[in-house]
């Protein structure tokens, strides 16, 4: 494996620790994840995995440690902003904005969440006519790559189960972010719908997207994974290659509990 | 400012007498607002309607006006079922959020005042205990009992009201419908009649604090209205849902009322008291003993 | 219809009422459509952080007299044309929004909807013990003699002025509402975390919003001490300003501000005909009852049933 | 088909000619908003049955200017928003011939600019100093506090209290954070200037106050020779018991307290009245100087129980009446209803009313001030009937009025 030679990684994250009270859920855990990279993240249920992207997303502001976005701290960063520099993610637990459609739920981001300098976004301070019209193809493209495109105009919070988390998927890509957090987007999904959710990762690639995905479906992991990393009780235990990960033996008694 | 030890201990005697008074008032909105989110702003309303029953009540036959209230608690139970039922059927049903029950009650608000115009007139009403005018005096600290006896019983009820919700089946799933209504539903539970139970008490406590309200100062129908912020704030300041929290916050706001009107200016006393509302909300937004 | 257009046709629509205001037979209208109109702006203003970001302010009866009283101050202090009461009263309304806005960061649902009730507390009781503006005495304010256009009645003025008011907040309701800031308030009202996460300045919208909000709120209570001339403080801070402005909205839908103002055209010409037709107490008890009735009838409001009728129309 | 409209047409015509020697009886329509609801409703209830009264009484003897006399009247909630559409509704739409006021100052000034502007002559019920900024020539006002209306209100209190001897040296001033009070106040710091009084305690309260012991307290801890308090009747009720139940120590407690003046509030407080020195409009103890008073208030006392309003109506019943006898007296004398011959006509001459003798002077308050300044005593129990005849009224001034002087201290006044 040649040594990826001294590019600064995309994500940086660095003796990240983080206590509810007496309960540590992290514990100086280190992460890294070059640009385009895709990274497994896996373990046990209640092993920090969400604390971990919440602290990354800025939902939650961790005890210790550093976290970088290309070289830069993003620490003190509120969440909005941290998507505006690139970090997006999707929720476990669905959840749309139920009081508007399946199509203005993907405008949000399209409007908001793109960083607002690039080049032909209008800023969306801008009282002019309503931007979010403009942002009806780039939607209704994503929708068809996630297969929505049907219900486009279906009030989001009709939606079934799988279509939701599909929902959640589509606004985190909508925001174009630099690193996609997808947090169990394929729970409960069909095989052929879990191969359509990986096609669609792949293509991640192509648009230089790295992505952290957090799955329990082994199969997508494995297959999808350039490099997995395992957390156990808060703490990283392993992180590297995914077929030498898997066989580590920590691993496997932290899976199957011996 | 000096503070001489007899206006502090009967400063302090006053804002308890007073928080008393203060959580029988607001108990009623510690449930049916803090743990079945209905904003019941017509709270006060009935509170007065408990008045104007006591009043002509004990003015016939010459009971005790909280005697009467207390007896008559029944008849505020049913009417509290059946404005519940119509709320339900109106609202809950449809998993309306509880703004919507806020302008509802506003309308019932004025219902109730005018009733009680067209049925009692809008002269001032009071009414008079044995006990209105005598003061138990021990050294310096004076106990006027037409502020005791509320005290007491609204203790009683208050205290009554809190064991009966932690120690009965019934009311500990009047407070598991104020957590989570879905985890009892499938339980098995009607959570409609426990609904409908909690916010009947609700309205029974409120004819209670009727009683109160007359016996310490005159009534006429429009004086509810002034009352809605202060009851809203004592369940808030004690913690949504939690009828510890209400006395607490009732002592609370009673003592910084009673502390600024002796030594600084009785004009400022509410803007204390929900200064001190704020200042907590901003600390602890869930309140002294919040869920 | 772009925002620069829906102004020009407001305050077009605006100015033919105000030059039709000669066909109005007498007085009384002008000054019951002073009153009807008040509580439009009221509504609408309301609505902008009650309806489209969710966040339920009890205290509007605050807003309005901070506008009433900044009127006041300034008529003791310099006596300035109206325009400049107007502009300085929404400015000085706009400022407390800006400061409830940052309590959204503490506070939300119905611990902010109690948080501004026992911030009106506050206010009034500073009002009450403000002696320049007259405190609890109340203070006079007189009705200019000499007026403008050569109009006979200072209510005329007033009446105009409240017409245009409506117009501009109506126009800042609806570009709010139908912008980029709209959908972004829309995503808080919904999921306040969930918008966050897709990138919406979550903060500054719901500062933006409460300041506007409360800036609005005051211009309605700008003229007031004029409409009056006499104002204290349980006047301003009167229960039925916190009492429409929640109901109206709710009433006539709260999802866009046409919803506001059909519910404020409707319960506020209610109040206003039975106020003055039936001589006795029964008047409150028909608003009461109209509360109850238009509140459980129409669970969305009137603009509901619309969208609900639109929508099995498709 | 013709034929049918042709004679119904026909029958038109001749109703009509028959109607026209009605119209010139059109009724003469008095109009004015009444708080009915809100918490002046109590005072304005009692107000509207005493003009109804009137209305009656007139209307028995032929009504005026051979016109039947009706009242338009619209409630204005307690809320002074709601007094410029109700007044314009009443000129220009119900096109009413006279208007009277509602209860209170802050119904009565927002009538102002209406009335200025269509010059109509404007009597006004309890508006304490209404027209001193308006300076409206064809304003009236029926309440006796006189020509400078806060000093008049507080003037028998503190004139009482420095014909003490020794003088009193401090005084200590409370009231309601509201209209009224604030404006009583303001005459008493006035009085407090002229007569070199200490002030010791110049606090207000907010109006919902529900326990006044605290503030009695820190009133009792400056140790005042006065107090003077200024409230409405609820805090007036929690003042007295508030006094009684700590042992108030001071040489004169009272002044400008409005409930004790109403039945509710004397048959509540009872005995605990004893000794305050307070202000009234009117008492069984000078009954003799209002002769004709009696048979009006047999009138209303009769109404009153059914109606839920004041049983006595010692306070505002007589006034609201007399007030209409001013008009009444004042269009018979002027022949028409010209409103400029009526203000003229009024500021000109006195008139005999249930009140007694009315004359007006400067901005259309009194020109001499008669508000009683009077002490309960003796009072036993909680009956209404000890109150209807005279004995426990003792009248301090003015001095036509007198009856007998004040007792003093407080505290043993009370025994």
């Amino acid at each position: 494996m040649e040594k990826a030679q001294e590019v600064t990684p995309l994500l940086q994250v660095t003796g990240v620790t983080k206590r509810f009270g007496g309960f540590t859920a992290l514990d100086a855990v280190d992460l890294a994840v070059a640009p385009g990279e895709r990274l497994g993240l896996i373990g046990p249920n209640g092993s920090g995995k969400s604390t971990l992207v919440n602290c990354i997303a800025g939902t939650l502001r961790n005890d210790a440690g550093r976290i970088e976005l290309n070289g830069r701290d993003i620490g003190r960063e509120p969440a909005f902003r941290r998507v505006h520099l690139g970090v997006s993610r999707s929720f476990q637990i669905p959840r749309p904005f139920k009081s508007m459609s399946v199509i203005d739920n993907l405008r949000i981001p399209i409007l908001w969440g793109q960083t607002p300098n690039s080049a032909d976004g209008v800023s969306p301070w801008n009282l002019g006519s309503d931007p979010g019209l403009r942002a009806t193809d780039e939607a209704m493209k994503i929708l068809e790559e996630i297969g929505l495109s049907a219900k486009c105009d279906a009030m989001s919070g009709g939606l079934t189960q799988v279509d939701m988390r599909k929902l959640e998927l589509a606004r985190a890509i909508a925001a174009k972010p630099a690193l996609l957090i997808a947090d169990e987007a394929m729970a409960g999904l069909s095989a052929s719908e879990v191969d359509d959710i990986l096609r669609l990762l792949f293509g991640m690639k192509e648009r230089g997207v790295a992505v952290i995905m957090i799955e329990h479906v082994m199969r997508a992991v494995m297959k999808f994974s350039e490099r997995i990393a395992v957390l156990v009780a808060g703490r990283k235990i392993a992180d590297g290659d995914p077929q030498a990960v898997v066989a580590q033996p920590d691993v496997v008694t932290a899976y199957l509990g011996q | 400012m000096e503070f001489p030890t007899a206006l502090v201990l009967n400063a302090i005697i006053a804002g308890l007498l007073l928080g008393g008074f203060y959580a029988a008032m607001s108990v009623g909105i510690s449930i049916s607002f803090g743990m079945l989110d209905v904003v019941n702003i017509a709270h006060p309303g009935f509170i007065i309607l408990g008045s104007y029953i006591a009043y002509i009540v004990s003015d016939r036959l010459g009971i005790d006006p909280i005697a009467v209230s207390l007896a008559l608690s029944p008849l505020f139970f049913l009417l509290g079922m059946a404005i519940y039922r119509i709320y339900y059927l109106c609202f809950e049903k449809r998993g309306q959020e509880s703004l919507r029950g806020l302008a509802f009650f506003f309308g019932i608000l004025f219902i109730t005042e005018v009733a009680l115009v067209l049925v009692f007139g809008v002269d001032y009403r009071s009414v008079r205990g044995a006990y209105s005018e005598t003061t138990w005096r021990l050294g310096p600290m004076d106990f006027p009992m037409r502020l005791v006896v509320p005290f007491l019983v609204s203790i009683a009820m208050v205290v009554g009201i809190e064991l009966f919700l932690a120690r009965t089946f019934f009311g500990r799933a009047v407070l598991a419908v104020a957590q989570d209504s879905l985890a009892l539903r499938l339980m098995g539970v009607d959570t409609l009649r426990v609904k409908e139970f909690a916010f009947a008490l609700s309205i029974a406590t409120a004819g209670v604090a009727g009683a109160f309200l007359i016996v310490i100062q005159p009534v006429q129908p429009a004086i509810g209205r002034e009352y809605i912020g202060l009851v809203f704030a004592v369940c808030v300041l004690g913690g949504m849902g939690s009828i510890r929290g209400t006395l607490v916050g009732a002592f609370v706001l009673g003592l910084a009322e009673s502390f600024t009107s002796t030594f600084a200016g009785p004009s400022w006393a509410p803007a204390v008291s929900f200064g001190l509302l704020l200042a907590a909300l901003a600390f602890k937004p869930s309140g002294l003993f919040g869920r | 219809m772009s925002h620069s257009r829906f102004a020009l046709v407001a305050f077009a629509v605006a100015g033919a009422i105000i030059a039709a205001s000669p066909l109005v037979p007498n007085d009384y209208y002008f000054s019951a459509a002073y009153t009807v109109l008040q509580f439009v702006i009221l509504a609408t203003a309301w609505n902008i952080l009650g309806g489209y970001a969710g966040y339920v302010n009890f205290g509007s009866a605050a807003f309005f007299a901070v506008g009433a009283y900044s009127s006041v101050f300034l008529y003791k202090w310099a006596h300035p044309p109206l325009i400049v009461m107007i502009v300085s009263g929404t400015v000085a309304a706009g400022l407390l929004g800006l400061a409830v806005g940052y309590l959204t960061l503490r506070m939300r649902g119905v611990f902010f909807a109690i948080a501004t009730l026992a911030l009106a507390v506050v206010l009034y009781t500073f009002v009450v013990n403000w002696d320049y503006v007259g405190g609890a005495r109340g203070a006079y304010i007189l009705q200019p003699r000499d007026l403008p256009f050569g109009l006979t009645r200072y209510i005329h003025v007033l009446y105009a002025a409240m017409v245009l008011m409506t117009a501009f907040a109506l126009v800042i309701a609806r570009t709010i509402e139908t912008s980029a800031i709209g959908r972004g308030l829309a995503a808080i009202r919904d999921d306040e975390l969930a918008a966050e996460c897709a990138g919406v300045p979550t903060l500054r919208l719901k500062v933006l919003a409460a300041s506007v909000s409360g800036a609005l709120m005051g211009m309605a209570g700008t003229t007031f001490p004029y409409y009056l001339s006499y104002v204290e403080p349980s006047a301003a801070f009167n229960l039925s300003y916190a009492v429409n402005s929640i109901a109206m909205p709710l009433i006539g839908g709260m999802m866009s501000w046409i919803g506001p103002l059909l519910g404020a055209l409707l319960l506020g010409t209610v109040q206003q005909v039975v106020q003055v037709t039936v001589s006795s107490e029964w008047n409150l008890l028909i608003v009461g009852v109209l509360l109850v009735v238009f509140v459980t009838l129409a669970p969305n409001g009137i603009m509901g049933w619309v969208d609900a009728w639109k929508r099995r129309k498709k | 088909m013709k034929r049918l409209v042709a004679s119904f047409s026909g029958a038109l015509v001749a109703l009509s000619l028959l109607a026209a020697p009605v119209l010139a009886q059109q009724p003469l329509k008095i109009g004015f908003g009444m708080s009915l609801t809100g918490p002046l409703a109590g005072n304005g209830k009692a107000a509207l049955i005493s003009m109804q009264i009137w209305a009656e009484d007139v209307n028995a003897k032929g009504g005026i200017l051979g016109r039947k006399v009706e009242l338009v009247y619209y409630d204005d909630q307690t809320n002074p928003s709601t007094v410029p559409s109700i007044y314009s509704k009443l000129l220009d739409v119900d096109k009413v011939d006279l208007v009277v006021s509602g209860y209170g100052t802050n119904v009565i000034a927002p009538a102002m600019p209406i009335m200025m502007q269509r010059s109509m002559t404007f009597m006004g019920l309890f508006g304490l100093n209404v027209n001193s900024k308006f300076d409206y020539d064809r304003y009236f006002q029926i309440m006796p506090s006189g020509p400078e209306p806060a000093i008049g209100w507080t003037q028998g209190f503190f004139d009482t209290a420095m014909g003490l001897n020794p003088k009193p040296a401090t005084v200590a001033l409370v009231g309601a954070d509201a209209e009224y009070p604030a404006l009583a106040l303001q005459g008493a710091r006035e009085q407090v200037k002229r007569t070199g009084l200490k002030v010791v305690y110049d606090k207000t309260y907010p109006p919902n106050t529900v326990d006044f012991s605290p503030i009695v307290r820190a009133i009792q801890a400056t140790n005042p020779d006065l107090v003077y308090v200024a409230s409405y009747p609820p805090d007036s009720a929690g003042m007295i018991r508030a006094a009684n139940e700590i042992g108030l120590k001071t040489r004169m407690f009272g002044g400008g307290m409005v409930g004790p003046q109403f039945a509710a509030l004397k048959a509540q407080l009872g005995p605990l009245l004893n000794g305050l020195v307070n202000y009234e409009t009117f008492a069984p103890d000078v009954a003799d100087k209002f002769p004709s008073l009696e048979q009006f208030l047999a009138k209303y006392q009769a109404r009153a129980a059914k109606e839920g309003v004041d049983a006595l109506g010692f306070y505002l019943p007589p006034f609201a009446y007399a007030m209409m006898e001013v008009l009444e007296q004042a269009i018979k004398a002027v022949g028409s209803l010209d409103q400029a011959k009526l203000a003229d006509y009024m500021h000109k001459n006195e008139f005999n009313t249930y009140v007694g003798k009315v004359r007006f002077g400067k901005n259309g308050e009194w020109a001499q001030g008669r508000m009683l300044a009077v002490q309960y005593k003796g009072i036993t129990g909680n009956d209404l009937e000890q109150w209807r005849k005279p004995g426990h009224v003792t009248v301090l001034t003015p001095a036509p009025y007198k009856t007998g002087n004040v007792a003093t201290p407080y505290q043993d006044s009370r025994k």
